[in-house]
């Protein structure tokens, strides 16, 4: 058991950087069209993200992986409850982000974690104007 | 000219394209926070680009290294200061976009700054 | 002495002053590490008078490198003469200093020291950019005394003084930059006479020359020294006259005689503008009303006087200049020390605002008086001779004008020396004399008592001393026109000093 | 040598005047009365040897030789003349000064007095120029104790009298310098011997034109003649002295010693003619007007000294008679004159002619001294002055020129004789005879009260008879002014002769004038002028200092900008003369310009531009920024990576202190007016072209220099460094590197020493913040934690990097430096990621580590002298225990002092700046007390607490926190 | 000439900058004037060669005079330590440039 | 022209255009924003310098020049705020 969790772990600390490259490669490629093109496409909000994160580590390492995807920005961060507020260029709803972020808190998590990442709490999601429901 | 020069070279201009496009987007995108995502582009993408394709011309250990290095500052570095200079932004009421949907930063109730927040801008004159 | 310890004058101070910022010390301790070094240095300084009194040039390369590529230090009777001044000036105003209760505030001590290491460092120094170096271990202690010190008006002083000096010392780089792009060294035994062949060197040490002349506050850009040196407090007025702006006119003189040759090409821009600096300072002067503000004025007139003598380049002119330069610096500062002990004991320098001094402090008084009366060149003190000699020079060299200038600006000299005399020494105080004051060393916010003001003799001593100096110098005139004119010969022929640059 | 004793002796009792002083207080006057009277009589003695044989004793000691000035003492016969009555007089008044003053201590007034004898008769035997000079100034400045230190309302006629006679004396000290420098000599003799004064008119009217001047302002000649009433503040042994007998004569004996040379010069002729005659008349007439008898006295006294210089202005034999004895007769009166009014005053207790008269009964015997006195001023035989007068008269006859000068110049000198005896019989018969008004409480004085003027005045009843002895005294005076003997015939009475009748004329027209202006009543107190003296005097004053003020307006700013534009114009001003001269400089060598330069020439202009359009100080600040990166990559472009690494390294550590710094200041930049924009814009423009211009002729344009070849050649040889930028700063100059050391070390010193003195000011920038403090954007440890976490990574990285670029300086690019400013750095982020200023405050001893590292650096450099020399580098190889060896020298030591101090000033900026806001003596860490004198600061004066950081308000002493 | 281009840009930039209104644009244009004078300092040591003088890297004759080097280097030290005393004179007492805009 | 210089070009205008965002504004927090760019324009250049030199020692600078210029970010970020943490 032991031994598979610090397989899981390494796995994940490898996969980092190529998810993180994906990631970058994407939302560069997304908001530079935005940039590139005329109009404009985008629905930003600021959405209140909780977090399973608890060292101030784990949480700094999201906070810097959401700001380092283009497309969204970390803009204010909170140690307990572990909670992040994410500027999102393009919120469908509350939920996408949520999910969008909690996606790559899972993939933290993994790589900080020998337990590996908890399941996602379920009652998280907002209205239209963030009032929690 | 090597296959490698070539590389390093097409990654290098790669970096220096994705690098005018996040100017670019600091000219054309509407509000603070959306720049700063243009920005991101400039400060991570394209940087690693250039970074990597360096490493690609004049691929040895020691410059692996350090490439690997300054790789992973800039990215931590850029992404630091984009969440400082977004907070900063909210913090003294940088305009928002129209297009903003909601803001659960926003403290409802709160007499001193519902007034003034969102939706408050306080141009920098 | 060996050449080689010539560096230790620089080490010895920096020293006490890194010794003073890193350890805290006792008060008493404090005052021991400043003054020691300052009184070895005065020791030192008259073992070199000795030794270069007949025209000897020390030299040493420091590090031992090469000839020209190492910094050279170099010590003959002009540099022995300023050093032997500098450190009395600053002992005597360290000791003021610490009379009045300067030396409790924050880094002043250790300030000193390096202040008086960056002096001995430009006066030995054989290197342009090296030069500069001291130059700025001089001034930076100078940016915060003066702002630290003084009346509320030091801030906004303390802004026009860095600001102006370090515009100066930029230009000075600049002028160092051309003349290393034309020349190719900054040695100035390798440069010596290069100015007066070259003009491309000619205009790079112009521009030294003239960063030079605004930090020695030459008209038209005297302006800031009047309005920073009253700011401060007395003992660091008086120090600073008689450092910094001299040591800019030591390199002038320096700088002229070695790199120009004293090429007589641009003498007569030296004539015209130290001409308009007598009278344009001595006129300001009159129109103060303030102790310090009139003597600040003064030192620019002086200044003019001082600069002549280089500006006439011939043998009279340059012991005249030399002695000047050395009368004015002890003058300058007795006259600084003995109308501050006034400023701290009456607590304001106004003419309107003081009045009998002369009978409580008869002392100080004739401190006072010998002081001002050599400043306006009355016999039989060292200002006399020096204004003989320079104006003898003037006429001798044909230049009349500035001759009768420098004879007519002493008359105002006299004249506003004695608006300070009637306002301070003379007459009456117009309120009560025995004014509430808080004692020099009461806390601020203290309640104040009725005292009646009085100088202590800590505090007299020093102007005393000076003003002893000056009398000194002028009585014994022969010992200092002596070193003077050794100065002038090393000047006006730089083989000697070239050669031991250049080993 | 008797000459010397005789200045020894005065001056020992200048020296013993304190002694005497406390001994006897007042008395001390007869002590020194004593001591004046024996020297005259010395010089009396000496008047067998000097007048009669012609012996002039000498002497001489060097004083500077470097320019040929010595201690030359000389007696003729005008010096005996002069020393005679310096010592005589002086002693009567001394004895005079003993009642004159109420008793106690009188130590200024008798110092001073003994020191103007001392300083007079110094003038008078003085035979080198410059030290005739040195007394001739002693008297001014003595005088002008003297008069100041009388009384309340003394020190303006004090200063107005220096300044008057300072100016002659400036005259004289030209004339002394051009003298010295044509004849070669200072020796006042050989000077009046040489050829070059009939040889060289132009020179010798140059010269006697400022003799006459010093000696005009001196003796009181119109119009410099106001200055001796204006000196009556003074108290009457001074004015007995100085102003009858004394100081006033130097002028005299000025003139009568430099006769041999001018006597031949019309110029001189008609000045010293003219003027004195004018003083003559001018003085007598308002002689006659005074009420004060003081003042009287003066006028007198000018009107006298006018008839002197005008006889001495006739330069014969005869007229040179007359000027001596006159000279002697004028000082026996005219100081029993004034110690007579003295005695009035003190007795009457008034000297106003309107509240005197009839005191003859009372006072007879100070009657009977100013009968004398006023007789023989008033040229009535058988007095002195009448011998001296008439020879006066004939004198002037001789007046040189044409026929008529001689009778116009003898008729003005009659002219005042007619006022003299008019306002010698107004002194005398209003104070004595006349009605008696006023006090009738009046006493006779005391003999020794009395006994100066008494002898004064006597001395001139006993020598009108026995004036013949006076011959060989106006000989010689004649002899050593003209260079040739003439006989004197000094007597009362020679024979009905032209000067006879003129003054039989004088008395006659005198009586009549007394008659027809009731003793000159009718003519006192009347305005004959629109102005006085001192009124132009002060209105002249008032007007240089008026102009004083205005010169001094120029500069009176504060604004850093009104100083900085004067270098800057003078500076483009230089560099358009230089362009305009036209300097021959050499071709270019090698290319200048490379494509690279092209982005950064972009890049320094957008930068400028930037910096210079914007009003953000933000903005301003980017720019800046931005043109020093550009100038870092600049030196990339020109290899300079060392200092670009430093220079980046530097822009930032500044971007950092001074975002520290802009938080505390408004936003934006004040506007300035379009104009001043312009004209800044214009002075600039000039500025950059003559940088540029200066730039790209005087640089570039040889090989390689000579040390910059040497280093790159040696320095792996000589220092075992490979990077060669790195062995100039550690090896060659390590003397640069170390006052740059020091420099930066004393920056961070004095930052902690004017915050210790001043305090900061508070945070502008606490009133920016918007954000409600409930919001999870505002809080401040939550939202640092994301900072925090990376720079926990990134320390350890940036000080290991720090420590890597120190040590391998030497040999790669690096350095102490640029390592100990990467350190900084670190801190920096440190700092700034911290969740508050207090948690930020970094708990270190920065004072103390800037001095460590001093130390450390200048240990080394001291460790040099085991190899010869400060800041020697010792090298050494030691081996490694894998194998090689490392090359270890003392320059790494200071490289670790450099590191040090670099580290200590980074620190003491973020800490001290750092603070929300401080107030005077808030730092600890400055050692010791504040400055007592605080001024007002504006920090809040709330205590110190915790206060939370409020968004919407300044937080109050946030430092503390 | 592009190095002298540049001074004279800097220059121009350094001496507006000086001569305007308060402390800190005097300041921002003595760091600029500091740029342009080490600029300079650098062309007089000749521009033509411009390897970066360690040795053993690149050829000798193509390598820059280091003394100037040298003497930037202090200058910059120099400077910095000037401008941030400077800096902290504007942080103290008030003037032209603490006068609230707003 | 080589690719390299016309990456060298692009990176230049972009610094231009930042500096267009630093000089606008509105918002303090834009010009911070803009200054980011611009500096890690600087970063890229320095880089893109090394390869048109052929030098690997500019990578060691590469690196000090990411570390420092994070600094100049977030205190322009902290006096955005007025020096708020
Ligand atoms: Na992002
Ligand atoms: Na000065």
């Amino acid at each position: 058991m032991r031994a598979k969790n610090v397989l899981n772990r390494i796995l994940g600390i490898l996969w980092m950087p190529v998810y993180l490259a994906y990631d970058l490669l994407t939302g560069s490629l997304r908001v530079g069209w935005e940039i590139l093109t005329p109009g404009s496409r985008i629905s930003p909000a600021f959405v209140e993200v909780p977090l399973r994160c608890r060292s101030d580590f784990e949480i700094s390492m999201l906070a810097n992986l959401v700001s380092l995807t283009p497309g969204s920005l970390t803009v204010a961060a909170r140690q307990d409850p572990a909670t992040v507020w994410v500027y999102s260029m393009y919120t469908e709803s509350h939920g996408s982000t949520l999910r969008y972020v909690h996606g790559m808190e899972d993939r933290l998590l993994r790589a900080t974690r020998l337990e590996g990442a908890p399941p996602r709490p379920q009652d998280l999601e907002r209205g239209e104007r963030g009032q929690r429901r | 000219m090597t296959p490698t020069q070539i590389a390093g070279d097409v990654l290098i201009l790669a970096g220096a394209l994705a690098f005018l496009v996040g100017a670019i987007g600091l000219l054309r995108l509407p509000d603070l926070y959306s720049r700063l995502n243009g920005v991101t582009i400039s400060g991570a993408f394209g940087p690693a680009l250039i970074l990597i394709g360096l490493l690609v011309q004049q691929p040895s250990v020691g410059n692996a290294l350090k490439v690997g290095l300054a790789l992973v500052i800039q990215l931590a570095t850029s992404a630091v200061g984009g969440s400082a200079m977004a907070r900063a932004g909210y913090l003294t009421g940088a305009p928002q976009a129209e297009e903003t949907r909601f803001d659960d930063l926003v403290v409802e109730l709160d007499e001193q700054a519902g007034k003034e927040h969102p939706g408050y801008s306080r141009p920098d004159t | 002495m060996s050449a080689a310890l010539l560096p230790l004058m620089v080490a010895v101070p920096l020293s006490a002053a890194g010794l003073l910022a890193l350890a805290g010390l006792p008060p008493w301790l404090n005052r021991v590490l400043l003054l020691a070094p300052s009184a070895g240095t005065l020791v030192a300084s008259t073992v070199l008078l000795w030794i270069t009194r007949d025209g000897t040039v020390l030299s040493h390369n420091v590090a031992l490198w090469p000839d020209g590529i190492a910094v050279p230090f170099l010590v003959d009777a002009f540099s022995a003469l300023m050093l032997w001044t500098t450190s009395l000036l600053v002992l005597v105003c360290a000791a003021f200093a610490i009379a009045v209760g300067d030396d409790r505030t924050s880094y002043f001590c250790p300030l000193v020291l390096v202040l008086s290491a960056g002096v001995a460092g430009a006066l030995m120094t054989g290197d342009l950019f090296n030069m500069f170096v001291f130059i700025e271990v001089m001034l930076l202690p100078a940016y915060g005394l003066l702002a630290m010190l003084g009346s509320l008006r030091r801030l906004r002083s303390g802004r026009v003084y860095v600001t102006l000096n370090l515009l100066t010392s930029t230009v000075f780089l600049a002028g160092v930059a051309l003349v290393y792009g034309a020349a190719g060294t900054v040695n100035l035994g390798r440069l010596a006479g290069a100015a007066a062949d070259s003009s491309m060197v000619a205009v790079g040490m112009g521009v030294v020359l003239l960063a030079l002349s605004v930090k020695s506050a030459v008209v038209p850009v005297h302006g800031w020294l009047a309005r920073t040196y009253p700011s401060t407090s007395p003992a660091v007025t008086a120090l600073f006259s008689g450092l910094h702006t001299k040591i800019a006119i030591y390199a002038i003189y320096r700088l002229y005689a070695v790199v120009f040759d004293g090429d007589s090409t641009y003498l007569w821009i030296g004539v015209v503008v130290f001409g308009a600096t007598m009278v344009v300072g001595v006129l300001a002067a009159v129109g103060e009303e303030t102790t310090r503000s009139i003597l600040v004025f003064h030192m620019i007139s002086q200044i003019g006087y001082i600069l002549l003598g280089v500006a006439l380049f011939t043998e009279l002119g340059l012991t005249a200049g030399i002695f000047y330069l050395v009368h004015h610096m002890i003058v300058k500062a007795s006259l600084f020390l003995s109308t501050g002990a006034i400023e701290k004991a009456h607590g304001t320098g106004a003419l309107d605002r003081l009045g009998g001094i002369a009978a409580r402090e008869p002392l100080l008084a004739i401190a006072f008086m010998v002081a001002a009366l050599s400043l306006a060149g009355i016999p039989p003190f060292s200002g006399f001779v020096a204004k003989l000699a320079l104006v003898a020079a003037a006429f001798q060299a044909g230049e009349w004008v500035v001759a009768v200038v420098a004879v007519a600006v002493s008359l105002v000299t006299l004249m506003s020396m004695l608006k300070i005399w009637g306002g301070v020494f003379w007459g009456v105080a117009p309120e009560e004399a025995d004014r509430p004051v808080h004692g020099p060393h009461t806390e601020a916010g203290s309640t104040p008592v009725l005292v009646r003001p009085e100088v202590p003799a800590a505090m007299l001593a020093p102007c005393v001393v000076l003003a002893a100096t000056t009398s000194g110098i002028g009585l014994g005139a022969a010992v200092l026109l002596d070193l003077g004119s050794t100065a002038a010969a090393n000047l006006l022929d730089t083989s000697t000093y070239v050669e031991a640059v250049l080993g | 040598m008797v000459l010397l004793i005789l200045l020894l002796v005065l001056a020992a009792a200048v020296i013993g005047t304190p002694l005497a002083d406390r001994a006897l207080g007042r008395h001390a006057g007869w002590l020194f009365a004593g001591v004046l009277l024996a020297l005259a009589g010395v010089v009396l003695a000496l008047a067998p040897s000097v007048l009669a044989d012609g012996h002039t004793p000498g002497f001489t000691l060097p004083w500077m030789p470097q320019i040929g000035v010595g201690l030359s003492l000389r007696m003729d016969g005008v010096g005996w003349l002069f020393t005679l009555l310096i010592t005589g007089v002086g002693g009567l008044i001394m004895a005079y000064s003993t009642r004159y003053f109420p008793p106690g201590r009188r130590l200024g007034f008798y110092l001073l007095m003994t020191l103007f004898a001392f300083a007079m008769t110094g003038l008078v035997l003085a035979d080198d120029v410059v030290l005739l000079y040195v007394f001739w100034e002693l008297t001014t400045i003595t005088s002008f104790y003297l008069i100041g230190l009388s009384g309340p309302g003394a020190d303006r006629p004090a200063v107005r009298t220096f300044l008057i006679t300072a100016l002659g004396g400036l005259a004289l000290l030209t004339a002394v310098v051009l003298m010295v420098l044509r004849v070669g000599t200072t020796r006042l003799s050989e000077i009046l011997a040489d050829p070059v004064w009939s040889q060289d008119p132009a020179f010798a009217t140059t010269i006697a034109l400022l003799v006459a001047a010093a000696a005009f302002t001196k003796s009181a000649q119109f119009p410099f003649h106001y200055w001796l009433p204006d000196a009556m503040a003074a108290s009457t042994p001074v004015s007995a002295y100085l102003h009858a007998a004394a100081m006033v004569k130097a002028g005299i004996y000025l003139l009568m010693r430099f006769t041999p040379a001018f006597s031949d010069l019309a110029v001189w002729n008609a000045a010293l003619i003219t003027v004195g005659l004018i003083t003559a008349v001018v003085g007598a007439v308002f002689a006659l007007q005074q009420h004060d008898l003081k003042l009287l006295a003066a006028y007198s006294t000018v009107s006298q000294l006018g008839l002197l210089v005008a006889v001495i202005g006739v330069g014969k034999e005869a007229a040179l008679i007359a000027a001596t004895v006159h000279t002697l007769a004028h000082a026996l009166f005219k100081s029993a004159l004034f110690m007579v009014v003295g005695v009035i005053d003190h007795q009457a207790e008034t000297r106003d002619l309107r509240e005197l008269g009839g005191l003859a009964r009372r006072m007879p015997v100070s009657a009977g001294v100013t009968a004398l006195a006023a007789l023989s001023m008033a040229g009535v035989p058988p007095l002195l002055g009448f011998v001296t007068k008439e020879n006066i008269f004939k004198g002037l006859l001789e007046a040189p020129g044409p026929m008529w000068v001689g009778p116009s110049a003898a008729t003005a000198a009659v002219l005042a004789s007619v006022f003299t005896f008019a306002y010698s019989f107004r002194f005398a018969y209003g104070t004595f005879w006349g009605t008696p008004r006023g006090s009738t409480d009046v006493h006779e004085a005391g003999p020794g009260f009395l006994a100066g003027p008494a002898v004064a005045g006597v001395a001139g009843l006993v020598l009108g008879p026995a004036v013949p002895v006076l011959n060989r005294l106006g000989e010689r005076g004649a002899a050593d002014t003209t260079g040739t003997y003439y006989p004197a015939g000094l007597s009362l009475w020679h024979g009905f002769s032209v000067d006879l009748f003129m003054s039989l004329a004088a008395i006659g027209f005198g009586a009549l004038l007394i008659r027809w202006t009731a003793s000159g009543e009718r003519m006192a107190g009347r305005t004959l002028f629109p102005v006085n003296g001192p009124t132009v005097f002060e209105f002249l004053h008032e007007g240089l200092v008026g102009l004083g003020r205005r010169v001094g307006d120029l500069t009176r700013s504060d604004s850093p900008t009104r100083h900085l534009v004067m270098p800057v114009l003078v500076l483009t001003a230089m560099a358009g003369v230089a362009a305009g001269a036209g300097i021959e400089v050499p071709d270019q060598y090698g290319g200048t310009t490379h494509p690279l330069d092209w982005p950064l020439v972009v890049l320094a202009t957008v930068a400028v531009v930037g910096a210079v359009m914007t009003g953000s100080r933000m903005a301003c600040l980017v720019m800046v920024g931005v043109a020093g990166f550009t100038t870092a990559l600049w030196l990339f472009l020109l290899g300079a990576y060392d200092v670009a690494l430093t220079q980046l390294v530097v822009e930032i550590l500044t971007v950092v202190v001074a975002a520290l710094v802009l938080r505390r200041l408004p936003r934006r930049f004040h506007r300035a007016p379009r104009s001043r924009t312009v004209l800044t814009a214009l002075i600039a423009a000039a500025a950059g072209v003559s940088a540029a211009l200066g730039t790209y002729f005087l640089t570039g344009r040889r090989d390689i220099s000579g040390p910059g070849q040497y280093f790159l050649d040696h320095s792996e040889e000589d220092t075992g460094g490979t990077n060669v930028v790195n062995t100039i700063l550690v090896d060659y100059r390590a003397l640069d590197t170390l006052g740059e050391l020091i420099v930066l070390g004393v920056s961070g010193l004095i930052i902690i020493a004017v915050l210790n003195s001043s305090g900061l000011l508070p945070s502008h920038g606490s009133r920016w913040v918007v954000v409600s403090r409930r919001s999870a954007a505002y809080d401040a440890d939550d939202n640092t934690l994301i900072m925090r976490a990376i720079s926990h990574v990134l320390l350890p990285l940036i000080v290991v990097w720090s420590v890597y670029l120190t040590v391998r300086g030497h040999t790669d690019v690096g350095g102490g430096f640029v390592g100990g400013l990467v350190a900084g750095a670190g801190f920096a982020l440190v700092y700034l990621a911290a969740p508050s200023a207090s948690v930020a405050r970094i708990k270190l001893a920065y004072p103390k580590i800037i001095g460590a590292g001093i130390l450390v650096a200048l240990s080394s450099g001291v460790l040099g002298y085991v190899d010869g020399s400060f800041v020697k580098p010792l090298h050494t190889g030691v081996s490694l225990p894998w194998g090689g060896s490392f090359h270890l020298t003392t320059a790494l030591i200071f490289e670790a002092g450099v590191y040090l101090a670099v580290v200590g000033v980074v620190l003491t900026a973020l800490n001290q700046l750092g603070l929300e806001e401080s107030r005077p003596g808030d730092s600890t860490l400055g050692l010791m007390a504040p400055t007592p004198d605080q001024p007002p600061t504006n920090a809040p004066e709330e205590g110190s607490g915790d206060h939370p950081e409020d968004p919407l308000g300044t937080v109050p002493n946030g430092g503390t926190r | 000439m592009t190095l002298a281009l540049t001074i004279g840009v800097l220059v121009f930039g350094a001496v507006f900058l000086m001569l305007q209104r308060g402390l800190v644009r005097i300041i921002l244009g003595f760091v600029m004037l500091g740029h342009a004078v080490n600029l300079m300092l650098m062309s007089a040591g000749g521009v033509f060669r411009r390897a970066q003088p360690l040795i053993g890297y690149n050829p000798a004759d193509v390598v820059s005079d280091p003394l100037p080097q040298a003497f930037v280097l202090t200058a910059i030290v120099i400077a910095f330590s000037i401008t941030v005393y400077m800096l902290t004179l504007a942080a103290t007492g008030s003037d032209d440039d603490t006068e609230d805009l707003s | 022209m080589s690719i390299i210089d016309i990456a060298l070009a692009a990176v230049v205008v972009s610094m231009i255009i930042a500096t267009y965002r630093v000089l606008r504004g509105p918002s303090g927090a834009d010009r911070g924003s803009g200054s980011d760019m611009v500096f890690y324009g600087f970063v890229a250049l320095v880089a893109i310098l090394g390869i048109r030199l052929g030098t690997a020692l500019l990578v060691d600078i590469v690196v000090v020049c990411t570390l420092v210029g994070f600094l100049a970010a977030i205190s322009l970020a902290r006096l955005t705020a007025g020096g708020k943490r």
